[in-house]
């Protein structure tokens, strides 16, 4: 054995093998008892550091939704065959792709990056616009708008400025340097989301029916190759427990636990993954976010038909000091796994090079239905892919109406009972209109929208302060897509089936009135502990009624996101499904502006609906 | 008039992605002798009379609360210089 | 990728472009963000854009150059500073100062670029105000000589986008007092200087005249709908000066 | 490993705004002991092996070159730092 075989004390595969009784540091890694015991009854022996490390990542609540899953069907099983007929791809893949006809088709997701945005607004904010990016492209499309709604706590709280000011500036940081248009979002300010803010991104993207690109292994021997940014140890300083493998005593070298972004690593890597897509150089590809490489290897190869051969020494570190273990786990931003077929190896060289994107090949697609991963070439880890990836735990969890909501839901406002504080004549009647609009959830929110750009990339037909964005797809005929994206969770928190049904509405009315025909629906769940009944009650309620609202409206759930836990000690924020909804418009020339035209002089007013 | 000068670094184990661009740029402009770059901030503080305990005592919380930001960076040096 | 369709805002003249004949590089650097944007200016004025790559050579026979604008290498260290030592930036310095003198047209990270090159003097710093800005801006054009703003008239007031970081043009005292003297100040802003810019200088040109950069954004308003206001198109004059400039006439 | 460090501050004439900012900010903060801040940059570079003076002559060189624009900044420093 080399020396690099010595860096660390190697946990073979053979080694646990012969060593069952070796305590393992599952729980710090967040793994519960049961779930170790059925990696151990999986394996049929213990599991190597390497291989726990993989589990415990890619079985967390955020990577395997073991607490929404069973409630999440409903979005895959409320659909009639009208609805499906636009969806290219459903729920499942990075993001879901839908048909805008003309061999158009678009792709769009939001996802949350709340807990990383609190400890680190400008960083957190500023990867979570990178990540929800890289989703976009991996779907084989361009990403061409991003929005942001976001959520932060009482305005007048010392502590609202340093998370608002740093997010919504590193959403502009980041996006901007993208050159992705900022085309919409919210701002809401609660004392609920004070220790908990929420910074939700999405992303769109378009391509011709023939780019679209599924995250997935096939063909034997078929390279795979790690490309973009080095591996370093971001977003591991939770676990730092694998500092050391072997799990003595040695100490654990600095982890970050936060990572910075580099939104020019990620600009070229959009555009050298275009080009690679221009020229069918790959034959599937995976971002790397959560969970890294274990998630990109394990996702790969359970997805595709076989299996996959990975020697991870191979892996370009940004710090030589990282472990396997570390290296699997690492959330090092503005990476990307891809698998190439051994004629296009010289090519997808070409286009690295012309990039200057650093690149490592790793391994190749095998036909063993195993993933193998080997540190110089001792094996490390050996387990089938959808172990990891598919079968992870799910929960039934228990969840009941929390005896509080009749309580909640009687605390009314009556104007009759509080009639002295009703305005009565015209003046108080002014002035409360003016309270309204001057209330910081109602006014103006150009100091954020002026620092996004709005225009590059030329195709913005709409963007704030309209209702939706508005962006044109095909610059011959005019196609184009609307979006929207609502919540209310004051609405929620009394309602929480209602409150998902209203946010869907509302979404679903900003994109209408537009001019677009809604046809798509993404949605990011922010939600407290599922380990607390009410809010498990809150979460089922919420997919219950959206899933049961997009039915009623023919619109697809074609992805989205699920984050739990945002709560300071045990109080929750409020229940806040954020809905994104997309649409389509023939011609963006005959979209709709919001508010009055300055030519609109004499023309007639009418209120729609009841 | 004599200054007082702090010194912020990115952390060791935090990306700079400043650094990794000059570091491609130079070669290219011919300074090859270089493996590494990280570029942090230089701040110079200016006082109005004598820099006593006090004054670099406060120069030394400033760095740590206001010109650092100690989740990704350190402050690795706060000294006085006169010229 | 089919070729039939062109990708959004994909570099493929229109049919029946480039009437005038002239071709105008436009180049991308890591990290430019405008090109698409420039290549649709350019065409919509009626000539053929010319995709240049930084690291290239070759100018291709370009009639003239356009330096996007974005953010090439991230804006680090300082905006243009690392893209000023591309390949293709020697070659159009070169162009620039010949006896040709090659028209070059530098927005945004481009003037950066070009003031990084001293092919203009001055340079670029923080935004007073420090952040970000995305506005609609007007400008006064205030030399119609130079060849990228012959179609406009002096003292012309134009409605264009504004978006940028590292906005606020300085130079000293004795160098603006020049640009002054000499006529090359092309653009001032109006109304609000959003930026700190001394002088209100919003762009400037070298003193052939052939050199001009800017920090607002032409390309940006050039077709009704996607520019400011949702209707405006003024930027697509300094693209149809240059073609003017190209053939030799005047407005 | 040692390494040159190499400062680089906006020239004495030019508004800097970030430093206003800061001098803006410190006395909201508690810090009033100082007149003037100004914000410059800070280049650590890496070498591998020994630094000669023929290496340190290069990151003079850089330092002129690319890390400082001469319209707006001035090298103040350029040093080895070895720790
Ligand atoms: N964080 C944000 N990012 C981008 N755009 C935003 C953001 N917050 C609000 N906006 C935009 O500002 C405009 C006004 O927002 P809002 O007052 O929430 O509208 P409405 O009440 O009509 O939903 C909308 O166009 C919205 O998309």
């Amino acid at each position: 054995m080399t020396a690099e075989a010595h860096k660390f004390n190697i946990d073979t595969v053979e080694h646990a093998a012969t060593t069952p009784d070796t305590e393992l540091p599952w729980a710090e890694l967040g793994l519960k008892q049961n779930e170790f015991e059925e990696i151990v009854k999986l394996l049929g022996r213990r599991p190597t550091a390497a291989e726990l490390a993989m589990y415990s990542v890619m079985w967390s609540e955020h990577c395997s939704y073991k607490s929404s899953k069973n409630h999440l069907r409903q979005f895959g099983e409320k659909v009639t065959e009208e609805m499906k007929k636009d969806m290219l791809v459903g729920i499942g893949e990075n993001a879901g792709v839908t048909n805008l006809g003309d061999g158009w088709a678009v792709t769009f997701k939001i996802e949350s990056h709340n807990s990383p945005s609190f400890v680190e607004p400008y960083q957190g904010a500023a990867t979570g616009i990178g990540g929800i990016v890289r989703d976009i492209i991996s779907m084989g499309a361009r990403p061409v708008a991003v929005m942001d709604p976001l959520r932060f706590g009482a305005i007048d709280h010392p502590d609202t400025a340093r998370v608002m000011h740093g997010a919504v500036a590193g959403i502009g940081g980041y996006g901007n340097s993208l050159g992705l248009p900022n085309i919409g979002g919210e701002m809401v300010f609660d004392s609920v989301y004070q220790g908990n803010p929420l910074v939700n991104a999405l992303a769109v993207g378009v391509m011709r029916h023939e780019d679209i690109r599924l995250a997935n292994a096939s063909g034997k021997g078929n390279k795979v190759v790690l490309f973009g940014a080095r591996t370093g140890g971001d977003g591991i300083g939770g676990a730092s427990v694998l500092a050391s493998e072997s799990f003595d005593d040695s100490k654990p070298s600095k982890r970050p636990a936060v990572q910075v972004g580099d939104p020019f690593a990620e600009k070229v890597l959009i555009e050298c993954c275009l080009e690679l897509f221009k020229g069918s150089l790959v034959e599937g590809i995976q971002d790397l976010g959560a969970a890294g490489i274990s998630c990109a290897t394990s996702e790969l190869a359970s997805n595709g038909d076989g299996g996959m051969q990975v020697e991870l020494t191979s892996v370009l570190l940004r710090d030589p000091t990282l472990t396997p273990g570390e290296i699997l786990m690492s959330e090092s931003q503005e990476r990307m796994m891809a698998v190439v077929s051994p004629e296009n190896v010289a090519a997808f060289e070409a286009v690295m090079e012309k990039w200057a994107v650093e690149y490592s090949w790793l391994g190749e697609v095998t036909d063993t239905g195993r993933l193998i991963i080997t540190w110089n070439g001792e094996t490390i880890v050996d387990v089938d892919p959808r172990t990891v990836a598919h079968e992870g735990p799910v929960y039934d969890r228990p969840y009941a109406r929390p005896e509080w909501q009749d309580a909640l839901q009687a605390d009314t406002f009556r104007a009759s009972e509080a009639g002295a504080g009703l305005p009565a004549t015209g003046g108080e009647l002014k002035a409360a209109v003016l309270e309204l609009m001057a209330s910081p959830n109602m006014c103006d929110k150009s100091w954020i929208t002026n620092q996004y750009d709005r225009y590059v990339g030329g195709n913005t037909a709409l963007s704030a302060p309209d209702d939706a964005g508005v962006i044109r797809v095909d610059e011959e005929t005019g196609l184009g897509v609307a979006l929207s994206t609502d919540a209310n969770g004051r609405y929620s928190f009394l309602d929480p089936y209602t409150g998902a049904q209203l946010a869907l509405a509302e979404a679903y009315r900003n994109v209408a009135t537009a001019g677009a025909v809604p046809m798509a629906v993404s949605d990011c769940l922010n939600f407290g502990s599922p380990e607390d009944p009410d809010v498990m009650w809150q979460l089922a309620e919420s997919i219950r009624g959206l899933s049961d609202a997009c039915m009623e409206l023919g619109v697809p759930v074609t992805g989205g996101n699920v984050s739990l836990y945002n709560q300071t000690g045990s109080t929750p924020i409020h229940p806040s499904p954020v809905v994104a909804v997309l649409g389509k418009l023939d011609d963006v020339a005959r979209r709709t502006p919001s508010g009055w035209r300055n030519d609109a002089d004499g023309q007639a007013i009418y209120l729609l609906g009841t | 008039m004599p200054r007082i000068v702090v010194d912020v670094m990115p952390k060791p184990e935090i990306l700079d992605p400043q650094g990794k661009a000059i570091v491609g740029a130079l070669p290219r402009l011919g300074f090859d002798a270089f493996a590494g770059v990280r570029q942090g901030k230089r701040f110079e503080l200016t006082v109005e009379g004598e820099i006593t305990e006090a004054v670099l005592e406060q120069a030394r919380n400033a760095a740590e609360t206001l010109l650092s930001n100690p989740v990704i960076e350190d402050v690795v040096n706060v000294e006085v210089v006169a010229d | 990728m089919s070729s039939e369709f062109p990708l959004i805002g994909d570099f493929s003249p229109a049919p029946g472009a480039a009437l005038s004949g002239a071709r105008i590089g436009v180049v991308t650097f890591p990290g430019t963000l405008d090109d698409r944007d420039a290549a649709r200016a350019v065409r919509l004025a009626g000539a053929e854009p010319v995709a240049l790559w930084h690291a290239d050579e070759s100018l291709q026979d370009v009639d003239a150059v356009i330096l996007p604008g974005g953010f090439s290498y991230g804006d680090y260290l300082r905006a243009g500073a690392i893209a000023r030592f591309a390949p293709m930036m020697s070659k159009i310095i070169d162009a620039a100062n010949s006896d040709a003198k090659l028209p070059v047209l530098g927005i945004c990270n481009g003037f950066q670029i070009l003031t990084e090159s001293h092919l203009l003097p001055g340079s670029m710093i923080k935004n007073d105000h420090l952040k970000f800005i995305c506005r609609d801006q007007v400008l006064r054009v205030e030399n119609n000589a130079t060849a990228w703003t012959s179609q406009y008239a002096t003292g012309q007031e134009i409605s264009i986008v504004l978006k940028n970081q590292d906005g606020q043009y300085i130079a000293d005292e004795k160098t603006l007092d020049a640009l002054e003297a000499e006529g090359r100040v092309a653009f001032r802003y109006v109304g609000w200087n959003p930026n700190g810019s001394r002088r209100d200088i919003a762009g400037i040109s070298n003193e052939a005249g052939n050199v001009v950069g800017l920090m607002p954004h032409p390309e940006h308003a050039v077709e009704a709908g996607y520019g400011p206001d949702h209707t405006g198109t003024d930027g697509l004059g300094i693209f149809t000066s240059v073609l003017t400039t190209l053939v030799g006439g005047t407005k």
